[in-house]
């Protein structure tokens, strides 16, 4: 590391592939439906990327509340998706972005490779989609309802149908569960079948039960932990796919709530950064993650995103290298 | 760090504590808090972040607002009027004056207010009566009728029975103990109520339940009603889909809408109340049999 | 449920397949080392086990410094089982825990299947012990250091070797890693195995980077989470299993701090509870947890602990039979 | 909640802050916690919870015990002072007259009194000072001499100059910009003060590095060397083996070594002060080349 620089000095502009963005800080699917409520905190075209709440095929209602519950340092969510299916988002959220300049990155979801096949053919033909981030943390219909995140071999077919059927120079990531013996296993795997980043990570399986009523809190039974308690999890993630996957572009997200917290993730090997559930404790989360990483990275010296990528991995290297 | 917005929508503002004293079984809160009361109607609600820098409690608080007082010689103020139940609402309950709070808001769809000077009921159950004396004042501006009931399930959760006399032509107290007023519910005395002052609108704050039964009166009576629902929320700004409730559209089809951007006031008529918790067939996207 | 008792009078008793214990509070293991310190701040023969830090066959250093980083609502551990060896553990150790009236549930741990049948036969024989709580989480020098937890038939294989060689009459509890994809498969294998119950979760894997060096925080590089961060997944995890494998005994540990948070974990299926980190928060912990855990039964109207054990799967059974 | 426990061992209170100061960049918190003061002996620390009931910290921070009073008229305090740095001692810092902390101690092991009247140095860095003014007075009055040498890296740093000038024969005074007192580390002045006052004793509590630099000084001169250390705690009583450090037993062999239990003082010349941070070769139990 270098002296510390001015703030404005850093270079934020990241690579993720095909996606050139101006800043690493995006926000986390499902965390800023698709950006319109956020305006009225910020400008969103501001960040790097707006990733948008995963995107069905079809209209769906999401669960029975109650739909959350929080828990320490952080939430459990059971919302089952809702969402106003593809042809609503492409009439009418998508087009908002653009007209505000915002980068778009769509999630998608769907519950056989059909669908997949179908949302990419949309989504991923529509000009001004920065890229594709593929949900696969939903049950597949056609295999027993497992979860195409759990399973290399389905991750994989997912990622392969959606590579094919999206346009080329719009790039494809795939993000993946936590919930699983070996991330990496699953992060090869989705790679091979095409994935041109991963966005690292979704939600870990967790239950609450009501003391009141002494029934699960969520209508959904379990739901998703998310928030800073699993940042942990999600750095650890980031850490293993990145010394294990070198070059693929990683996006690394789970409890960021300062610039600080983005910083332990670019330099633990991610290119970018997602805010979340942050965004309910401070509606401004993600605006100000993106100031403070910018002073966060001056006061280190790193003239500009891409040095502090992976840098504890490459220090730690160094040590080894020195001492063996 | 204060984010400021176009002058129609919510803010984000470092507050701080005015004063914060015991009212019966509440805490009635005075934050400075310049710039929401500008932007405040009656039935907007604020979130309080809660347990400072060391926090576990990440997702805000919503209270709905009591009263406002723009920036004069003191700084803007907003009030809320809370029960202390759990972790977030104790934490604000001890705050002294000078510690900081930060607030969102105002948030939510306000009460819709009459085009016409008619008669108006406003019901309140505990702390769901804060709400309503902005309102009063609202309505009393637009010559309308104002005839408050207040109920509760006992006299110290009883709030605003003293100013409900200033804010209102009359004022009928319920509780369920008959420690004050009435003993019963506020349903009890609505009917003739209804009927004694041609009431046509009929607003309310209050428990789920008590939503469900004050529309029930007032569409026997043919009158509206306006009902400011409670859901759990985990934004309060209409990103995360917590806070949806099975409501009727005007198209007559069922959607799981949020109570934090398109309620916490909503048409009496148009909540599904029997079915708040589900996901009623039918609702628009709703599962097919057999399906997610 | 039943109207309120008086805390007096809640059978707070437990069995565990052969070991029927007074109470249903444990200490975790590694969170307590063997009681004597604990015993500063409360008696621990008032305790329903106290579970020991995890005896290895030999002297063990354990990592470096630093050992521990606290994150939200959690912290992560890499002490790498520092401790005495077993011959000082049984000449020591637990004399002492027997001494002081104590039940001790000793937990074993090893590096090959040779270890944990050797530490069985030895702990397994000794009179005294209530249980044995075996830790897979540990790599496997015979098989490229994969952990045993994480796979079905590596589990299996140490349950059955330590099933056979303890004693007949002290239960042998199984204690899982929820770093997995199906926990279910896990706890299955092993109770096949000869598991006499199951002891639900470990920690998470994590990582922290410490910003002022620029690497990992832990000299062990990965950590395990704690704490009521992990709370969620671990009740998760109990709440599968018991629905999974109804009559397992199970033990709940992961973030219980009060009698409230012990009594999620019974509700959801655990007949008895561990507290681990809660414990370097305050020191009475455990005992306080087990006050309050009998005031909240009573107060519910619990007569006994067996009638909450699993309470939530059951109302749910209840509502899902009313509703269909 | 208060635990008690047998006269000797810590125990736990529920304190409350008695008033909190600053002093230069430091805090000087004193806590009304009953029975802390009578158990309490130079060298010991307190360990205290911090946040509040919405803590996301979990984790005790540990502060050598500065003073302490015996309950008299109002009730025993225990007195820290130190460097507001993280969330934990930032919160500490912000607490008011009554509000409450909870604590844990006297913990650990003190330090080693001569049992001969000998000449002694007290060396402390920083916040460092603060456990060294108790140990003053234990030693004056086993009639030994007393020379403190205060070292910090600017004045606002440095703990106690004035109330040390009472405490002790003589006071050296050492800032790293030369502030006040002789410019450099406190190792500069302490081998002509070790010479000049016959030391038979240097204590020291400070960060790890002077401690190895004091130590190897009081080895030089051939006096005996008492080191309060600084290790990171989870637990602060014994049971969970973070704060390890490599020290030589009376057996020669060097163990991994609990600072909260075995320590935090130790006699300076047993502490691998080289390998501080690693498990040197050797170590009982460490791993064979190529092992776990
Ligand atoms: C629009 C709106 C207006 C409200 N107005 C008031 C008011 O004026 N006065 C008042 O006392 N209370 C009001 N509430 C309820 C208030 O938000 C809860 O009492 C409070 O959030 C409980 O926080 P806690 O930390 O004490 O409890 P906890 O149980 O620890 O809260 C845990 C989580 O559940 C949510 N939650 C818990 N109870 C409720 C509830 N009843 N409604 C919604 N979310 C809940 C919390 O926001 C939090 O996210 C209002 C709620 C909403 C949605
Ligand atoms: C025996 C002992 C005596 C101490 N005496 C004093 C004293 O008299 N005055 C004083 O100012 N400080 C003292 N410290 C250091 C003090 O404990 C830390 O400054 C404090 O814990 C930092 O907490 P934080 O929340 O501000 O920082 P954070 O960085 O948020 O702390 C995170 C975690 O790391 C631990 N930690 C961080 N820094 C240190 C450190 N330097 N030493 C040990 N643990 C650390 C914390 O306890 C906590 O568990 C002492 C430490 C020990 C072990
Ligand atoms: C309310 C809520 C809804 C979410 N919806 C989605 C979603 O639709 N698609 C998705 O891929 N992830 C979804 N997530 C997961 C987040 O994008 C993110 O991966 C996770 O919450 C961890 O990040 P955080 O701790 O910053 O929230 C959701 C999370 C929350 C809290
Ligand atoms: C410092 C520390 C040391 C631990 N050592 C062990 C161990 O030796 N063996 C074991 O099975 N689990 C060990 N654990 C895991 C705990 O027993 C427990 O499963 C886990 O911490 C979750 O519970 P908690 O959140 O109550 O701490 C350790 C945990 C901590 C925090
Ligand atoms: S609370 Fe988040 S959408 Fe309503
Ligand atoms: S801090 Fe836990 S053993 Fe020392």
């Amino acid at each position: 590391m270098s002296p510390a620089l001015l703030p404005d000095d850093v270079d934020l502009t990241t690579v993720l592939a095909d996606a050139h963005l101006e800043n690493p800080v995006m926000t986390a699917s499902g965390c800023a439906a698709s950006g319109q409520e956020l305006q009225q905190f910020f400008d969103v075209a501001e960040l790097g990327a707006v990733v948008t709440k995963s995107i069905l095929r079809d209209p769906r209602s999401g669960r029975a509340t109650p739909r959350m519950v929080e828990t320490p340092s952080g939430m459990l969510n059971s919302i089952g998706l809702q969402g106003p299916g593809i042809n609503a988002f492409l009439a009418r959220d998508l087009p908002w972005l653009l007209q505000h300049d915002a980068r778009p990155i769509v999630s998608i979801a769907g519950s056989s490779l059909g669908e997949y096949a179908e949302l990419a053919r949309r989504v991923g033909n529509t000009p001004g989609v920065a890229a594709i981030e593929v949900n696969i943390s939903c049950p597949n219909v056609e295999d027993r309802g497992l979860v195409f995140a759990c399973d290399p071999v389905q991750a994989g077919r997912v990622l392969s149908v959606v590579r094919r059927d999206t346009a080329r120079g719009v790039p494809v990531f795939a993000k993946l569960s936590p919930d699983v013996t070996s991330i990496v296993d699953i992060a090869r795997s989705v790679v091979e079948a095409g994935a041109d980043g991963l966005v690292l990570i979704n939600t870990l399986l967790g239950l609450s039960v009501d003391l009141a009523t002494m029934r699960p809190t969520l209508a959904g039974v379990t739901g998703g932990l998310s928030g800073p308690a699993v940042r942990p999890v999600a750095v650890r993630a980031v850490w293993q796919v990145a010394n294990a996957l070198p070059g693929i572009p990683l996006i690394g997200v789970g409890g960021i709530r300062t610039g600080a917290d983005a910083l332990e993730f670019l330099v633990a090997g991610a290119s970018a950064v997602q805010v979340g559930t942050a965004i309910f404790n401070d509606p401004g989360a993600p605006i100000r993650v993106l100031r403070e990483l910018r002073t966060e990275l001056a006061s280190r010296g790193f003239a500009r995103v891409s040095s502090a990528v992976g840098f504890a991995n490459r220090s730690a290297a160094d040590v080894a290298a020195a001492a063996g | 760090m204060t984010v400021r917005a176009p002058a129609r929508g919510p803010i984000q503002v470092d507050g701080e504590v005015f004063s914060n004293k015991r009212v019966g079984a509440y805490a009635h809160l005075v934050l400075v808090a310049d710039g929401i009361a500008e932007r405040t109607r009656p039935g907007h609600f604020v979130a309080l972040s809660v347990g400072g820098p060391t926090s576990a409690r990440l997702l805000r608080r919503a209270f709905s607002i009591y009263r406002v007082r723009p920036a004069g010689i003191y700084g803007g103020t907003v009030e809320i009027v809370f029960a202390a139940t759990g972790p977030g609402t104790q934490w604000l309950a001890e705050r002294r004056a000078h510690d900081p709070v930060n607030v969102v808001g105002p948030l939510g769809r306000p009460f819709a207010l009459p085009k016409e000077p008619v008669g108006c009921a406003l019901v309140g159950g505990g702390y769901g009566s804060a709400p309503l004396f902005g309102l009063a004042a609202r309505l009393r501006e637009r010559g309308c009728g104002v005839h408050m009931v207040l109920g509760a399930a006992t006299e110290s959760r009883l709030f605003g029975a003293l100013e409900a006399k200033r804010a209102a032509q009359s004022v009928t107290v319920t509780t369920e103990d008959g420690s004050v007023g009435i003993r019963g519910r506020v349903t009890d005395p609505l009917p003739s109520l209804l009927a004694r002052h041609s009431i046509e609108v009929v607003y309310s704050c209050g428990p789920m339940g008590m939503l469900a039964a004050v529309t029930r009166v007032a569409t026997q009576h043919g009158a509206w009603s306006q009902t400011a629902v409670e859901e759990s929320m985990a934004c309060g700004i209409g990103v995360c889909m917590t806070c949806v409730l099975p409501v009727v559209g005007d198209d007559g089809v069922t959607k799981m809408v949020r109570a934090c951007v398109e309620g916490p006031v909503f048409a009496g008529d148009k909540v599904r109340w029997e079915a708040v918790g589900t996901v009623p067939a039918g609702t628009f996207g709703a599962p097919a049999a057999g399906g997610h």
